[in-house]
């Protein structure tokens, strides 16, 4: 299997992980992507919205069976499924978003982002906005790797500015299920931060962290940073301080994954997309010159290698 | 007739030392409270305990609580059980953020009036069906709570589109002279609508229970239907009516959610806290002024659960440190409280022939 | 002079028999479907290639009936669990609880011990999923008793507690200082995910039929013992007597010498048993791993399973084979119809409301009212937080 | 005749299964006090609970002072001046004296919807003092005993103003002193102008307090008589239908070894109850030892105590001499202990369970109605069909719901039980509370019977009557403790009237 030949009239599929294609999170970001690609093809795309984590191998056999071309299944609980159908259905393409691929398969490709080199740059913008030494953090689940990447990742960067700093960040305290999507809690420990001297919030939870970024928003003065996606265009709430969103460009990685099956390039294994800081929209005026150049030199420096985030070492 | 008189004052004697108990342990707290805002006892571990950020939160966590246990007096007290408020909750928020969604244009203030009404028409709907399940279609009380919930969280999920989006919320309002006491001010006196709402629901229904005609009836069809009905009372009416009401209660811990703490909606976004508000009615012993203590309790522990996750407290598996509210409600219960008791007609279909 | 009575109530008493569980049933689901269709057309989705998709995705074909049984499965037990416990007057909502920790102990034992023959290693699997939820669900059994905590909070408390210590069980641990959980896999922690690894294939439940039905395993075959079992305990055995009489009347059970308490604890560990047994089977048969992505969810299904099956064991397999039906069918619906798979909620709590409320389905088809003696039977679980 | 305040015309109602009331017209005058005489499931309650608009009637009307009216429900029945006190207290338990009277007139401050307690109280204790029915406007009812549960039920009915009371079984449970009392406060009232309609399974009551009585049967007005032209005998036997004998025949004990021994038993009170200080007591094989006492003064927690539902703190209990104190309720019974509980709608029975499964209730864990933790269903319905033979229990089947046979058979049903296999001691607790004349006979028969069969029979009855025809001696409960053990033969009404109501008479032990 794996490359081979261009294929015509692509039949294009995606599984969401547990939500929905236009939730606001990588499951809309990919489903983006997938768009995008079926538009420059001009073919069908067509999604499943899984309901509950038992159901992932049975909604990836729906498409599997139907004989889909590409089969794009979101978020690393989906990891194993995946791997599962793949061996099943080895002429079949799999696009797994934030699935590590232990080894290569011929006909899965893990694309994967480093989330605490994004979780680091916003560490470095936080801490160089805080008035008070003090800045907090909203996240999922540490039961999900990349949320503990974004953690790990924002806690390094701030510290890489101020070496004392304190921060103020915690997990949902919940299943895994309810993790993502507790807007109130996320909303209650922004705020909970707040009282607790921190002026910046950076949050990473899906919907429990877009809860903490719409509370930080209706207070006076305060920063916020969004995650994933450029929260600037999905979360019109948090504009009042929304800085910046530590983007992991699935949109752009699943598109170029179709794109590379549709003209027979397509490899398996793992693939890197691209991590870092959003634009910074209204706050570019707001923000000193200096702090962007140094934000740009170590983005610049976490691609080309010559700096490590110390994550995962 | 000697015993049972002394037996009757025991029985008011101990409701006597209750309320002082109370009392006394109310006072120690603010005091508590208000030095560790003040002094360097706040940096300890005090500060965890009882620093600002936590009882905020507390409030913040418990409101929804509150609407619910009181809706499940309202329900239960007049002898419909009320299984279903987590349903009604979410039919509130969602009925909320509907209209929410939809009035942006709306000057903020009115949209947000909508809003709640909304909320309210939605609940109420609720509660009647599930009232008009119960009373004219004499269907198990627990089978009809239950589906209830289902159907709330199914159509409010299968109706919901996520980009409907709302601006703005109820924000806080502080009260003119109370704001400006020393923590109770900024705490107590500087919240949104609804949370006053709540506060002021839990000590009028305890009033009103207690001390209006509306209460005797209502505690009375809920103990013994058959000696209302004797003297005059109009049992299934007022099981309509309250039953009604609560579900608009219960909707108003929904709005909450969406109108005054997050601003947005989410399918099943209540995450259980209707089950907890059960939990909190029977804890409070079908009193309001009991819910609403217990609704408090509930809330700090999970105010000070997370407090202690932000405090970053590494030695403790975080799992463990989560469990603290539920642990601390089991054992209270097990400890303190001991028997509650249901109004005793519960559950039962009352007809005549 | 009571012979013309007798007769008469003889008689209606055959009719209901007869009529009453065939008829008032299939009414019911008719009526909900036609309501949950209305509610379709109404935010203008077109019910009939929906519930076509829906019959596809239920029925249609091995792999469809396949997915409707693996769904079914779990649903059985957990909807047992909630229904004996509702015949001692308990209301068990902490299925969930017990259908993990249930999962976290067989998964223990299928992954921790090695090196012994299947046919030790499976019973001794399944033994300690069963295990693990009895001792959860008798926890609020005892606490009833004995301190009279309503068991209605401290199942709903454990539930949390459970999904937090299984949670811990397979955490990975490694950053913020915390230490990985007992049950995590070394190799998955290692990249930061959090599941055990996965059970050996000793204590792994086989498939059912592996060329005709896909991936349905023996765990079916348990829950579909079940049944009959839990059957035979309530209607037949003298301890059954004793749970129906403490669960229709405690005082009556005392005065007739019955060790309520007992009773009580015991129903409760038999009811978390049963759930507990859910998460194995599921685990054991099906997804070879425990992971926190697999949560209790199960649990609570099982109380509108049991509700549906109006306490009754057969009813019991029946909603849930029905519900198995309705959520495996689900996925296929959505896919062919574009139609939104939460409606099946919709009309899964019409057809609660229906099935539940044969006055509901007599009014709307202008059958003769009656009392009959099968309303009253309900009337124990009705009688709520009993105190 | 303006002086008929109350008539039901050709009423007929019929319930699934029964024709409670088949055509009944009665009249009630002013100042009447009615006697209502009925067996069980006769249709009594049911026809006055028509005239108080709780039951619709199929057929027939009513009239007041002549009118014909609409009694759709209570409220009209109250706005009409028509009071109830039904068989079974219409009492709110947690709340108080007060609050259960004010309910549903409440008296309000002004506009507002608050309730003014002052107010209330007050009017409660004009009222109790105008009649001479004495409460606590302030207990709370499941605190007070019965007797004063009773006079709150009449008080409501007088704070509605009542003119016509309905007292359906109001003597049940009361204490000679407590029904002399009744007794009087009714005679002054329909002195007043009141009228009376006064149900009760009681005939010397009826022929002491009525002025006129009517009876009926299987839902029918079967008779009318008049007290001056009637005894019990003829009452009974237009009643039931046949003669009756009231005066069970029974030979003189013949007392063996003690069977039951209960030394100095003590136990506090629980909440509502009263404690038992040093109860002593023996029972002999072949003797009737009666337990006389009023509801409430510790024949519950004695009796409890006995067969084990209770655990005592101090004292001793002992069966056919062996100490059984810290036996389960199934040791004793299985040592031959039988149980007529009190409160069969609580204790005796489960109302859906069939009457098969109920005559069983204590024993199907034994051979052979179960083998090995297996129920034999086959034995266990021959079981049943042989006692409701025996017992003459009124039912379809011996599958149908305990909980729908009429009052005096439930209670038929538990004798049966308890009385359907081999014991030594029986012990009987109110055995025929609100059961009607034929019931009892039956009943007492049987417990007779057992005597002469050499079992030792503890009976405890707040009905001196049952206490008198029954027992062979007789002990007083007041407050917890026995007061005074006397000969029965020796014993009469007023002695054992004053020590019921704890008046230390000096008695011959
Ligand atoms: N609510 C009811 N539903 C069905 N049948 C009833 C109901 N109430 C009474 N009956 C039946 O009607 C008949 C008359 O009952 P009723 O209560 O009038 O008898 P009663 O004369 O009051 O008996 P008792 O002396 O025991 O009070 C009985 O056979 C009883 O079974
Ligand atoms: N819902 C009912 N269905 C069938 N029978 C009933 C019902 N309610 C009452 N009965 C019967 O009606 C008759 C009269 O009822 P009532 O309430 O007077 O009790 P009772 O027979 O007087 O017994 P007791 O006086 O000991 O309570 C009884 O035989 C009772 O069993
Ligand atoms: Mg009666
Ligand atoms: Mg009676």
């Amino acid at each position: 299997a794996g490359g081979g030949t261009a294929k015509e009239g692509l039949k294009i599929g995606l599984v969401t992980d547990v939500g929905r294609v236009n939730d606001r999170t990588f499951n809309q970001s990919a489903w983006e992507g997938v768009q995008d690609a079926a538009a420059e093809l001009g073919v069908e795309a067509k999604y499943i919205e899984t309901k509950a984590a038992t159901d992932y191998l049975d909604n990836i056999r729906q498409f599997a069976e139907e004989d889909y071309d590409v089969i794009v299944t979101v978020g690393y609980a989906l990891g194993e499924a995946t791997l599962e159908m793949a061996a099943e259905y080895p002429e079949t393409m799999f696009i797994g978003v934030d699935q590590f691929q232990a080894e290569t398969v011929a006909n899965v490709a893990g694309l994967v982002f480093r989330e605490d080199q994004a979780g680091y740059l916003a560490g470095v913008l936080a801490a160089s906005l805080t008035q008070t030494d003090t800045i907090g953090g909203v996240f999922g689940t540490d039961l999900i790797p990349a949320v503990v990447a974004f953690r790990e990742g924002y806690e390094l960067g701030a510290k890489s500015v101020k070496p004392d700093i304190n921060i103020i960040s915690a997990y949902h305290p919940g299943e895994i299920a309810q993790a993502f999507t507790d807007p109130e809690w996320g909303a209650a420990t922004a705020a909970q931060a707040i009282d607790g001297g921190a002026d910046v919030i950076f949050a990473a939870g899906g919907q429990t962290g877009n809860g903490a970024l719409e509370e930080t928003a209706t207070h006076e003065g305060f920063y916020c940073i969004g995650v994933d996606t450029d929260q600037w265009d999905t979360l019109p709430g948090a504009h009042p301080c929304l800085v910046a969103s530590a983007v992991k460009t699935v949109r752009k990685g699943v598109y170029e994954l179709i794109m590379s099956v549709a003209d027979g390039t397509f490899e398996g294994g793992q693939v890197y997309g691209e991590a870092g800081l959003s634009d910074f929209h209204d706050f570019a005026d707001k923000l000193p010159e200096e702090l962007k150049t140094k934000l740009a030199e170590i983005a610049q420096g976490l691609v080309d290698g010559s700096l490590s985030t110390g994550y995962g070492q | 007739m000697a015993p049972v008189e002394t037996t009757a004052r025991r029985a008011s004697a101990g409701v006597l030392r209750r309320r002082w108990i109370t009392a006394g342990l109310t006072l120690l707290l603010l005091a508590i409270v208000i030095l560790v805002d003040r002094t360097s006892l706040g940096d300890g571990p005090l500060g965890i305990l009882f620093g600002i950020g936590v009882l905020r939160f507390t409030l913040r966590a418990a409101v929804p609580l509150i609407f619910g246990a009181l809706s499940g007096i309202l329900c239960e007290r007049s002898g419909i059980i009320n299984i279903g408020i987590e349903g009604m909750m979410l039919a509130g928020a969602f009925g909320a953020f509907a209209v929410k969604s939809h009035t942006g244009q709306l000057p903020l203030p009115l949209s947000l009036a909508l809003s709640t009404l909304s909320a309210c028409a939605m609940g109420s709907a609720m509660g009647y069906l599930h009232a008009l399940l119960s009373i004219r279609f004499r269907m198990n009380q627990i089978i009809s709570g239950t589906a209830i919930i289902v159907l709330a969280t199914g159509l409010s999920t299968y109706l919901f589109d996520p980009d409907w989006l709302s601006r703005g919320k109820f924000s806080d309002i502080a009260i003119p002279v109370l704001a400006r006491i020393p923590v109770i001010g900024e705490v107590l006196f500087t919240n949104g609508l609804l949370t006053y709402l709540a506060l002021a629901m839990a000590i009028a229904l305890h009033f009103l229970l207690f001390r209006s005609r509306w209460g005797l009836r209502t505690r009375a069809i809920g103990e013994h239907p058959r000696a209302a009905d004797t003297m005059g009372v109009n049992v299934n009416r007022w099981r309509y009516i309250n039953t009604t009401i609560g579900g608009a209660v219960a909707a108003l811990g929904g709005a909450f959610l969406v109108l005054e703490a997050v601003g947005q909606f989410k399918e099943s976004m209540t995450a259980g806290r209707g089950f907890i508000s059960l939990a909190a009615m029977i804890f409070g012993n079908w009193s309001p002024l009991g819910a609403l203590g217990a609704s408090t309790l509930f809330g700090y522990t999970q105010a000070l659960q997370n407090q202690l996750l932000l405090s970053g407290i590494t030695r403790v598996p975080r799992f463990f440190i989560s469990m603290l509210p539920y642990v601390t409600t089991i054992v209270v219960l097990a400890s303190v409280v001991g028997r509650t008791r249901a109004p005793a007609a519960e559950g039962e279909v009352y007809e005549t022939e | 002079m009571a012979d013309p009575l007798d007769q008469r109530t003889r008689f209606s008493r055959w009719l209901v028999r007869l009529a009453h569980p065939l008829v008032s049933p299939a009414l019911a689901l008719v009526t909900a479907f036609a309501v949950g269709a209305v509610t379709m057309l109404l935010s203008g989705d077109n019910p009939l290639t929906a519930y076509w998709g829906l019959l596809q995705g239920a029925f249609g074909g091995l792999d469809a009936l396949s997915r409707t049984l693996r769904t079914a499965t779990p649903y059985i037990l957990t909807g047992l669990s909630v229904a004996f416990a509702f015949k001692a007057g308990l209301f068990n909502i902490g299925a969930s609880g017990q259908f993990l920790m249930g999962t976290a102990a067989s998964v223990a034992v299928g992954v921790l011990v090695k090196g012994v023959p299947a046919f030790i290693h499976l019973p001794l699997a399944l033994l300690a999923g069963f295990a693990g939820g009895a001792l959860w669900g008798a926890i609020p059994g005892v606490l009833k008793v004995w301190r009279g905590a309503h068991e209605v909070i401290t199942t709903i408390m454990l539930n949390y507690i459970a999904s937090l210590f299984t949670s811990w069980l397979v955490y990975a641990g490694g950053t913020q200082g915390q230490q990985p959980g007992p049950l995590s896999d070394p190799a998955a922690a290692a990249q930061g995910i959090s599941q055990t690894g996965t059970i050996l294939p000793t204590a792994k439940l086989p498939e059912l039929l592996p060329d005709v039905l896909t991936r349905v395993h023996w765990g079916l075959v348990i829950a579909l013992v079940a049944v009959p079992v839990i059957w035979w305990i309530l209607k037949r055995s003298t301890f059954g007597f004793e749970v129906r009489t403490v669960g229709e009347n405690m005082s009556a059970a005392r005065y007739a010498g019955m060790r309520v308490n007992w009773t009580i604890v015991l129903s409760m560990a038999i009811a978390g048993g049963l759930a507990g047994l859910a998460g194995t089977v599921e685990c054991l048969g099906l997804h070879g791993r425990f992971a926190p992505e697999f949560t209790g969810s199960a649990g609570f299904e099982g109380i509108t399973v049991a509700l549906l099956g109006r306490t009754e064991p057969v009813g019991v397999l029946l909603s849930a084979v029905f519900m198995g039906g309705l959520y495996g069918g689900a996925a296929k619906m959505q896919f062919e119809s574009g139609v939104r798979s939460e409606i099946i909620q919709v009309v899964q709590a019409l057809v609660l409301v229906m099935v539940a409320a044969p006055e509901l389905v007599r009014v709307v088809y202008r059958m003769r009212a009656r009392r009959s003696e099968e309303d009253t039977a309900e009337s124990k679980l009705a009688t709520g937080w009993g105190g | 005749m303006t002086d008929i305040v109350l008539e039901a015309r050709h009423i007929t109602k019929a319930f699934p299964g029964v024709v409670a009331n088949d055509d009944v017209s009665l009249s009630l005058h002013r100042g009447e006090i009615l006697a209502l005489l009925g067996e069980n499931g006769a249709g009594k309650s049911t026809l006055m609970n028509v005239v108080y608009g709780l039951y619709r009637a199929d057929q027939g009307e009513i009239l007041i002072e002549g009118e014909p009216v609409q009694l759709s429900s209570p409220r009209d029945a109250i706005r009409l001046g028509i009071g109830m006190v039904h068989q079974h207290f219409q009492l709110v338990q947690p709340m108080t004296v007060t609050e259960n009277i004010l309910l549903g007139s409440e008296i309000t401050l002004g506009r507002t919807p608050f309730l003014d307690f002052e107010a209330g109280r007050q009017r409660v204790r004009e009222l109790s003092v105008r009649y001479g029915l004495s409460v606590n406007p302030d207990d709370v009812i499941e605190h007070i005993p019965v007797g004063v549960q009773q006079r709150v039920e009449i008080l409501k009915a007088l704070y509605r103003q009542a003119r016509i009371l309905i007292l359906d079984e109001p003597t049940a449970v009361l204490t000679p002193q407590e029904i002399q009392d009744l007794f009087r406060v009714m005679r002054e009232l329909a002195r007043g102008g009141h009228s009376i309609i006064f149900i009760t399974h009681k005939l010397r009551e009826v022929l002491e307090v009525a002025h006129r009585i009517v009876a009926m049967r299987q839902g029918r007005v079967v008779g009318e008589s008049l007290p001056e032209s009637s005894t019990q005998a003829t009452l009974a036997e237009m009643m039931v239908g046949r003669k009756v004998i009231l005066q069970v025949p029974k030979g003189p004990a013949h007392a063996d070894q003690v069977v039951l021994e209960v030394r100095d038993l003590s136990m506090s009170a629980t909440r509502g109850g009263v404690a038992l200080k040093d109860v002593s007591l023996e029972v002999h094989a072949g003797e009737i030892l009666g337990v006389a006492g009023v509801q409430g003064n510790g024949q519950t927690e004695l009796v409890e105590a006995i067969t084990g539902l209770r655990h005592v703190q101090s004292g001793a209990i002992s069966m056919n001499g062996s100490n059984v104190t810290a036996w389960s309720p199934r040791q004793r019974s299985s040592m031959g202990m039988a149980y007529i509980p009190e409160d069969r709608h609580r204790f005796g029975m489960v109302g859906s369970y069939s009457v098969a499964e109920n005559l069983v209730l204590n024993t199907y864990h034994l051979e052979p109605y179960s083998r090995r933790g297996v129920r034999d269903d086959a034995a266990i319905r021959d079981h049943a069909e042989q006692l409701v033979q025996a017992f003459d229990i009124r039912t379809p089947t011996v599958d149908t719901a305990a909980g729908s046979l009429s009052g005096g058979n439930q209670q038929k049903l538990v004798v049966a039980r308890e009385l359907g296999r081999e014991v030594s001691l029986l012990v009987a607790s109110q055995p025929t509370r609100g059961v009607d004349v034929g019931s009892i006979e039956f009943i007492h028969r049987q417990i007779v019977a057992q005597r002469d069969r050499g079992i030792a029979v503890l009976l405890v009855s707040a009905e001196l009557d049952e206490i008198l025809t029954l027992s062979d001696r007789i002990a007083v409960l007041y407050e917890g403790e026995i007061i005074a053990t006397v000969e029965a033969s020796q014993a009469t009404r007023e002695q054992l009237g004053l020590l019921m109501a704890g008046v230390r008479a000096p008695l011959n032990a």
